[in-house]
């Protein structure tokens, strides 16, 4: 199996995406902003790799949840209750579907990728990780796939272990993979897109190595599941967790993919209603996959909201989108080269729509200020990797990120408002 | 356009042509600061005489237009001045800043006017106070070694 | 201080509040079913201990974001970003002058009560509870404020100690209390307001003993700050644990309120991004507070929602509300004293609108089912409180609870109806 | 009205004055389930005797009006019948609660039609088949066992 998704046959002429109709699907793209002037910008949202906008369908679905749905799931006998308890339920089908799962006792719902692992290094972790045993994660890992390890480790008196990136292209050097992989090594937790570079990681690799040797792997698919087809069983991964709101999903929902074994092993992660079948007042016993990770009161509405999200994305195929995004971000990456003091951190060949670049000495800040008064959103920052920024020697990149909804047209006046930025920060006229 | 308000022609030059940027000698007091959300961080040092004068601030560092050109125009400001003075600007910027002040406060400082333009930008506030809570604790600490 | 807050002078008049007109701002309020054979149902809501509707002002809130500010929140230099962090802080803002805190610093989100008890019982708990050392909770709690215990407990090899309620009337037997806390107790844990009974605890008096000894206390306030003015410096609770699905505002999200000494304390929660300062590969130092215990993107729309929810509540006013659903819920107690054979559990003299009541041997899950076909939502069943119905001997009730937007007229139609469900399950007419 | 078809005069018939409710004899196997979403348990006695004929069925425990209905209307239905027909019942029932098999397969056996109006109710569903998982199990302890 290749890592490659641009391999998968599809003709171009498929891939062309009525961007057009689809923009018209999504009511903050047509936001206007008005400067003290009175100049009128329009927004161009190249800040999708940090949240993602939602289609007029997920607005509704939310609307329709809290006008003729809304009550507490699980145990109602009413009508209402019947819904709402139907529709959160099938949500959880969607999304098992949209990742290709066993069942829907795989999919945990979670507020979002963050404490998704929370969730498995808290239930597992604490559980079967001893002193001296080792985590591998990578150099390139979100803060969110990185604090959760360390406070395990530091529980547990484990340790870390780090696949290192090359600097010269964001890429993992899994040349020397059996140096990290050891006799102690207990799990391997890994992002498979870099929200830095951009990096597609060579996952099916890594997770076969791993599980020759009996390691399960985690996959952090914050930027890849909104991105890329993603199916659980082709990759085998043992856990995979990814975030609602950055594929088109409300803010507050997220979900925790694991195969039924590990979530069977399992201790429970919080405690409360919904969680138990039995309780006394000195014991309990734990309800049935996958209610025994979800205590209280869940996100419905968010859930619900998730669902029409997987539903609008599969409507227009996530191959389509992937191999759109990645014409759009070839066409950018060329673009882009244009300017001289241009440099661009992630230059993997297998790579997503998130471009980090530094221009000169102009700092990051600056850079995303200048762009923001044209109407242009990106992000400037550490990107929640300050170690990645540490080992590049920088303290920020600016980073463009898009979604099928950006065009070409977009990513043009991008490129000229950086050339202005270049002048008006001092290095005159290219 | 808003954006010449915060990146105003003053604020400009002092980030392409920082004034008093390089370190001190041992005489001097040094406080490091870092902006952990942008990762901006400044070294600051003041010499503060026997006689309660700010003879000298110097700074090193790097960041953002706002956070370097604030720290170039606050040295220009400050140098020279009895301590008292020093400490009633550094009391007027930040207030200002934060909003408890009024914005023309400012404009009895020289270049400092310039930063005006900072608040209507909220999320900058905090680039250009970086160099100003630094200096309030370098002669926070001056006060104290002495 | 008294725990009556019916003792508040508050004239008659000044209670009458404009339900026609409230209830206009619910859309799903005039949500009607039709059955098979046509006849058509309109919604008597009476579910609202599980969870409340919504006013259109949340709902228009929640798309007022999504349309007009969607971006993540924090570190965002342009102007949706801008946007999406002053209302999500400034929602965090309203909620600290709802319950009277004393800064934004005391209020951290969470997706309901359920998680702000287990962020305690974690980041709280297992710093400081230490084995052979006693939690003090009471026999009339939630399983949210009984089973995060029972695994600190466990993991700590602490003892969990419960004040006893009277079976007569669902009052906390306070007359022993001295017997209870004792020179181990670490902590106490109780209900402002019971979910089966609707017992308003006298919460002051027992905060007050508590901190005599230096003991904090948490208040589950799930069903309390829905209903009661709250004003957390006059309780001077601890903590403080609320869901905003219960108060009008969205699901997904909720509050811990504690007081900034304690988060101070306290170890970070989850670990992710957003709560950190500096990060290394192998340390991490922690943001301020409350960001310190929001790990990853936090449900932005939710926290927006429950603002707009806050300012509905303020506006009508919390004192009218209580007073309203008083009288409404003496007015529902003494109709139902008509039917012989129902025996309503929890009769202490100061409660909220919430009854739970067994007609005679018809079980709750039949007699919830009649109303339904009526259209009148009601709960039955444990109401996630297994070791109250252990002790009464029961396995269920069945659960009315008021909001301030039910009405004398529906109270009315539901006593014809539970006369009706009487006879059709055999009693015969009355 | 819908409620009709839920609460059917069988169904009243039974819940008011069940069929074979009681404690059987030491030759009986016994299974106790409960239904930990409502509290309902069923204790569920089977006498399988050596020719495998469920000889005798009884039951007793607490439950709503579909729970206790469904238990009277299978020890009824079982009763006096060879062990595979019993195990086809079971499985006719079961399935057609899960909707895997028609619901008019219950119109084969009797009262038990009177469980299709359960179907319409999605969370009553568990009510209705306590006893039938119960008697299932209690059918394969009773087998281990000879
Ligand atoms: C690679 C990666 N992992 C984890 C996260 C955290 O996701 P969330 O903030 O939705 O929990 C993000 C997004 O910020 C991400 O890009
Ligand atoms: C008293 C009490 N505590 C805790 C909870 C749990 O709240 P949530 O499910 O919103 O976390 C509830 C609501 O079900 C409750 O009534």
């Amino acid at each position: 199996m290749s890592d490659n998704v641009l391999e998968k046959e599809i003709s171009v002429s498929d891939v062309i995406l009525e961007v057009k109709r689809i923009r018209n699907d999504f009511p903050i793209l047509s936001e206007r902003f008005s400067s003290e002037t009175g100049t009128v910008k329009s927004l161009v949202y190249f800040d999708n790799a940090a949240t993602t906008q939602k289609p007029r369908a997920v607005l509704d679905a939310l609307q329709n949840y809290y006008q003729h749905q809304n009550a507490n799931v699980h145990r109602a006998i009413h009508k209402l209750g019947e819904r709402a308890t139907f529709a959160y339920e099938n949500s959880r089908k969607k999304v098992a579907q949209f990742i290709n799962s066993r069942s829907t006792r795989e999919i945990v719902f979670t507020r979002g990728t963050t404490e998704a692992i929370n969730l498995v290094a808290h239930s597992w972790g604490r559980k079967f990780i001893k002193p001296g045993d080792e985590i591998l994660l990578s150099e390139m890992e979100h803060h969110s796939n990185l604090i959760p390890w360390q406070l395990l480790a530091k529980d547990r008196g484990a340790l870390l272990r780090f696949i290192p990136f090359s600097k010269s292209n964001g890429t993992l050097q899994m040349a020397n993979l059996n140096h990290f992989i050891t006799e102690k090594t207990r799990l391997i937790s890994v992002t498979h897109m870099s929200n830095v570079f951009g990096t597609i990681n060579p996952v099916r690799g890594l997770i076969q190595k791993a599980h020759e040797r009996g390691i399960p792997v985690l996959l952090d698919a914050a930027q890849a599941v909104p991105h890329l087809p993603t199916d659980v069983q082709e990759l085998d991964c043992d856990f995979l967790a990814f975030s609602g709101h950055k594929m088109c999903g409300p803010t507050g929902i997220g979900v925790l993919y694991a195969k039924e074994k590990f979530l069977e092993d399992m201790d429970p992660y919080q405690g409360g209603g919904e969680m138990i079948s039995s309780v006394w007042l000195d014991k309990a016993t734990w309800n049935e996959l996958p209610h025994k990770f979800e205590a209280g009161t869940p996100n419905i509405a968010g859930a619900i909201g998730l669902g029409a999200a997987v539903d609008y994305l599969s409507d227009i195929g996530m191959e389509k989108i992937t191999l759109y995004e990645q014409k759009l971000t070839t066409y950018a990456l060329s673009r882009m080269q244009e300017i001289t003091e241009m440099k661009i951190f992630g230059l993997a060949p297998f790579r997503g729509g998130v471009i980090s670049f530094y221009m000169g000495k102009i700092h990051p800040h600056d850079m995303a200020q200048y762009l923001d008064s044209e109407g242009i959103a990106v992000r400037a920052g550490h990107h929640c990797a300050q170690p990645v920024m540490r080992k590049l020697g920088i303290l920020a990149t600016t980073r463009a990120s898009f979604y099928f909804y950006n065009t070409y047209e977009e990513i043009d006046f991008f490129i000229e408002i950086v050339k202005k930025a270049r002048e008006f920060f001092g290095y005159g006229t290219q | 356009m808003e954006l010449n308000e915060l990146y105003q022609d003053i604020i400009l030059d002092h980030y392409k042509h920082p004034h008093n940027f390089g370190e001190g000698d041992s005489s001097f007091t040094n406080v490091e600061l870092e902006n952990p959300v942008c990762g901006d961080h400044i070294k600051l040092m003041v010499y503060l005489n026997d006689e309660n004068i700010v003879k000298e601030v110097k700074f090193t560092g790097s960041g953002c237009a706002i956070s370097m050109a604030s720290a170039s125009i606050m040295t220009d400001e400050l140098k020279g001045k009895p301590l008292s003075e020093v400490q009633q600007i550094i009391e007027d910027v930040l207030g200002s800043m934060r909003g408890e002040k009024a914005a023309e406060t400012l404009d009895e400082h020289g270049d400092l006017a310039a930063l005006k333009g900072v608040m209507k930008f909220p999320v900058r506030v905090k680039c250009a106070t970086l160099a100003w809570h630094a200096v309030k604790d370098a002669i926070a600490k001056s006060k104290r070694n002495t």
